[in-house]
């Protein structure tokens, strides 16, 4: 044996080790900094992190073709299981009653939903191809589980960075939108209150109410089935009150395990070779501009309504239309409340919320749809 | 460029066409199943839905101040109890709210049945 | 873009709808219903209708190639996986105490398997081959994993009605059998008290009990070990006592994330396609009858343990031979109970229905054996 | 077709025999089985069976009234006890159940050893 | 038909029952023995044990292509998913503040490493090739998950005996330990008293450790990335305070499933003909030769640093520097409070035995990156 | 053969080097470690640790006896609470231990928030 041979070998960790490994650790470090220290999505960014972290140490074998991550990439993200596993747990945890208590709230769903294909239009001025555009702008459904979906099916090498920009910005919420929302509503129109006066809601509504909302965007958007009846299934698991075991798995091991492997996997696709160039940067610049534009066309949408409604409706709430369920409902009702310590309009922006929600996932089937049709895939 | 700029302005028009569009579809079947739903329901049954998810978000049947002539401050009373009731519903997590157990004819005799327990464990379940 | 050329794109979904979708969406809401607000089988029915229900929304894709639930179908219906995950949860959650006790109450487990091959018989007479006579035959096991194992190997082009079937009359026992019972029972016989005088039965006994079983049946009948040795798994470790870890894990998360898949990845071969021709109706009508057979047999060969012996055993007991654990058991002891408030056979019952299941499994391998070997498999 | 029924007949004939006869072993197997490890218990180990699982159904040494002089009504007594004893412990759940800590000699002194809860947290685990 | 050709089908069973079926069976019933009433890790010795009964029923079909352990094995032991996921699990376990509050204790945890290799040697001389001596060696890591994972790189043919002897021996640390803690120390050494006056570790400290050593471990051994990145992302979950969904989702749910099917697999490749040959009891016995050389290099490296500090460390400490977590660290500090009731030096002796746990994973990296060199794998 | 067993021994020296040489650049990297985080740290923060797990082992700052001038028997009667500690923790498990909610600037209006509940349940989380 020549072990002289050996000491090249010994240090290969060393001498593989590129310039791009050590900034794509120090964002690996940021990202775990950023989710243990300022518990920015902590349960995402901490596994995307560590993962990125794994995926730029050289050598390590992890992404490798028979990798760990690449076990669990191939298990789960090339099959779009984890997405649709997490919205088995999230529709057990998610509350349609203020919806359905106010059905003309579903409306702010729409609007809020704008920053996705403005965003698009943005995305395709910068030269990215159609596919990549409409990735990137499905940022703007505010939904981890959506963007992951639908940049799976059609741009899965710029999953990384959608993936980060979804969830950093949703913790940023906070932070993104109170000024827009000053910016774009006057004092008076912060200080309406709304009456909340609706009928009950019966536990065979909330029953029905998933199975009818599967079928019916199951049939008008096809493409968006596996996100929306995942999210109604989880739903109905809960409402049905029959199958707590199942509700309990969802919300529970369900939901960890695939948070847990999503975050390693997604994390570990973020090779310096393949993240660190100008379309990242881009990419997160166009996601902070999609929550932005997302915001100002619910406000805007809210106004509108507002003025319809003859002044019942505190456009605020429009702000809530956007998903980033339930941030961004709470947001428009502190808001509100913060103008007036009187104003209570948590119940509707809770409603607008969760139609926001139901809004992201169809504009993302739309989007996936349209675009699939056009690039002939 | 030029060719494809038209064009996502094309999808965007498409896009949000059809959002809205769908949107109002799922307004027109939300008004129609509650409309629906609410003329097969009893009170009683209505009052259920009190107890479905109180830590997720505030159920309307509970805070029905509505047009009703009693004070603002009484209101506010009842917004600020459901509040701290909410901030309870949240630190209990969901699994310690009381889910009553919803009366069937059929099964009601198997109740005990250990199927029953082992296969739904619904009611006062424990675990998780 | 021609514009125009999407519109026939956007409503493809309607276009695509035929009207055996629409037939099968009903049944899918029926199962729902049942399931929600009948709680037959909740954690089974409602995860299957639910999938039915997916399976019939045109385009969806959720069965396709690289859809959700053909991804599942393949990790654990195909592999078979899904039923013994299961077992292994149901032998955590069986007490083979009262069977141990009274040995000879292991008789009544054989012949509450006559319905299997009663309605083999009758489903060669209806045309069937051999093949999915047998995976007919096998709904009267009356015990869902074993129906599901064997139907996976035999003939998995029918495995969504025979898992409907064998579910829904699960639940059906307390109407299908009481009629049953009384006819073939005199009120004499019902009226029989039977001593409960047992040794008692050692901790050892039981750890041993499992290990025994697993190793005479899978001598005996090997095509049955898969089966018999996961629910002799679960139930070694739960009654070992060390290893509560395992045992827990068995009995929540594994059969629950188990069930929850089991059920969606069954109910979507339900499409019309496949579910929407005579055969399945004649599977339902078979069902009924070997549920019906298994519980005839039963009371007969009860009633004939009951003369041999002189008068001391109710032949009720005989109906718990079937499977259906615990249910069958319970009825039995009810229905003697119902007669006579101070008659308790339920320790008897409870033995039997345990036989019964082990019987079941049995009756599962040697069918599968013998038809395996006659077809050349 | 006739052929085919024969067929079945001869699977069923076979079958059913089959399975009496694996029944029958197993009877065997059980008789077997509870005499040779009867005999090496002492009284306390099997009165742990007691405990082993109280959810799923009554155990056979809690009810031994059996050959007994006392009366029908006490016994009836002590079954209606059982019954909700048993209706209890369907309600509570299997991991409510006090687990004894089986004695064992090598372990004994390492119980305290945290790879012993953390690999198999017998007892008095509380998760789930 | 002709149904005497069914009688030989019927007796499969029997007549391909060999007589190495019978002593594995035997082998298998002894673990379980042991798992169950000895408490010797249960959790790994009863599924292994039992997995080892189902291979050994002939034509049962568990391990055949389809087969269930088989499923299993491919899904998690080839792709070695299974000892990470155990990882993840054991790290969130783990407490390495003793560690870090006397920073020197890591040197024991190299020296208790020195079986692995003088187990090496020793098998090469007793005619193992290279790649299985060195897996042989590796039970010296005195780490269930190591050991697996690096077997199943360099030797697969050889897991099944590495994993049985690492798992039985470890549970026979107090029985293997404690004669040679008294040979090779004084009297007077193992009354030595030790200061315990660290200074505070920060919760700080406790998040940026296991993220430099996996940063630090996976540039210097890139091989032993998989092991020590999973253990220290466990280690992070549970410090960071943030994601106690995680923590409890690996230190549960993952950590168990993982364990029980781990076991199975690993017992299902313990059939008689691959398992019943002298190399197997080779094994063995070098695996116990393993554990005590881990033993007595740890103590003379502890008498050296007694030594070297004038008289200030207490010598026993070094055997908790094999790893064996946590039980030889238990066992040196009771061995100190056995001698005299007032010494107390569980702190230190924590501190080595966490630093063993670093150092068998270290070690098992290194291993495995010369020995695949030099194989040129 | 020969050949095989010289080239274990160089595996041996090799081997044990390397894991000498990781472990001792280990020992500067958690040096390093310790004082570079401990200088950033308030008192109250490194208080925070006794808490991080009590169930797996003694905490550094809880056992601080050092060259404290008090007799030896008190420093022993500190050890043995600690052991008492430690024996009901191992028994209660780690789910029981009160977690403090670490405090942080951004996310604490958002404490009472869902998601945070949802998806990360810290503190007073109950399930398993
Ligand atoms: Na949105
Ligand atoms: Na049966
Ligand atoms: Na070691």
């Amino acid at each position: 044996m020549d072990l002289t041979s050996l000491l090249p070998e010994l240090l290969k960790g060393f001498s593989n080790f590129t310039p791009g490994n050590g900034v794509m650790i120090l964002a690996a470090l940021a990202l775990i900094y950023l989710a243990v220290f300022k518990e920015i999505e902590p349960v995402l960014l901490l596994p995307i992190g560590f993962g990125c972290m794994l995926a730029n140490i050289p050598l390590a074998g992890m992404t490798a073709a028979e990798g760990m991550t690449k076990v669990i990439y191939d298990a789960g993200i090339k099959t779009e299981l984890f997405p649709l596993l997490i919205f088995i747990g999230v529709g057990a945890m998610i509350d349609f009653s203020p919806l359905l208590a106010q059905p003309k709230m579903v409306l702010l769903g729409a609007a809020g939903q704008f920053g996705i294909f403005g965003t698009l239009i943005l995305a395709i001025a910068l030269g990215f191809p159609l596919n990549q555009a409409a990735s990137i702008g499905v940022i703007g459904a505010i939904d981890g589980p959506t963007s992951i979906f639908v940049a799976t099916k059609l741009a899965p090498e710029l999953l990384a960075p959608i993936a980060v920009a979804a969830y950093s910005y949703m913790s940023l919420i906070p932070i993104i939108q109170p000024p827009l929302m000053r910016a774009l509503t006057t004092k008076k129109e912060r200080l309406i209150k709304m009456e909340y006066a609706p009928k009950p809601i019966s536990k065979r509504t909330l029953i029905f109410f998933p199975v009818a909302i599967t079928l019916v965007v199951g049939l008008l958007v096809p493409e968006a089935t596996p996100l929306i009846s995942m999210l109604m299934l989880g739903n109905l698991l809960k409402v049905s009150g029959v199958v707590d075991r199942l509700s309990n798995a969802a919300q529970n091991e369900i939901i960890n395990i695939a948070t847990l492997f999503l975050g390693l996997a997604i994390g570990s696709t973020m090779s310096a070779v393949s993240f660190l160039n100008l379309d990242t940067g881009k990419i997160m610049a166009l996601g902070l501009f999609a929550f932005g534009l997302d915001t100002v066309a619910g406000l805007l949408f809210g106004k509108l309504m507002s003025a319809l409604s003859g002044g019942k409706i505190n456009p605020l709430i429009g702000a809530a239309g956007i998903s980033a369920f339930p941030m961004a409902g709470r947001l428009a009702a502190k808001m509100a409340n913060d103008e007036d310590p009187d104003n209570f309009i948590l119940m509707h922006a809770m409603g607008a919320n969760t139609a926001g929600q139901l809004g992201s996932v169809i504009a993302g089937g739309i989007l996936l749809s349209v675009v699939s049709k056009m690039m002939g895939m | 460029m030029t060719t494809n700029l038209i064009l996502s302005l094309q999808i965007t028009a498409l896009g949000m066409g059809l959002v809205f569009g769908a949107i109002l579809l799922l307004w027109l079947m939300m008004v129609i199943l509650t409309a629906v739903t609410a003329e097969k329901e009893s009170a009683s049954d209505s009052l259920e839905v009190d107890s479905v998810d109180p830590s997720l978000t505030l159920t309307p049947s509970a805070l029905t101040p509505s047009p009703s002539p009693r004070g603002r401050g009484e209101e506010l009373e009842r917004v600020a109890l459901l509040a701290v009731a909410m901030a309870l519903a949240e630190q209990g997590g969901s699994s310690a709210r009381p889910l009553e157990e919803p009366p069937t004819a059929l099964v009601s005799a198997w109740q005990l049945g250990m199927r029953t327990r082992q296969m739904s464990e619904k009611g006062t379940m424990k675990r998780r």
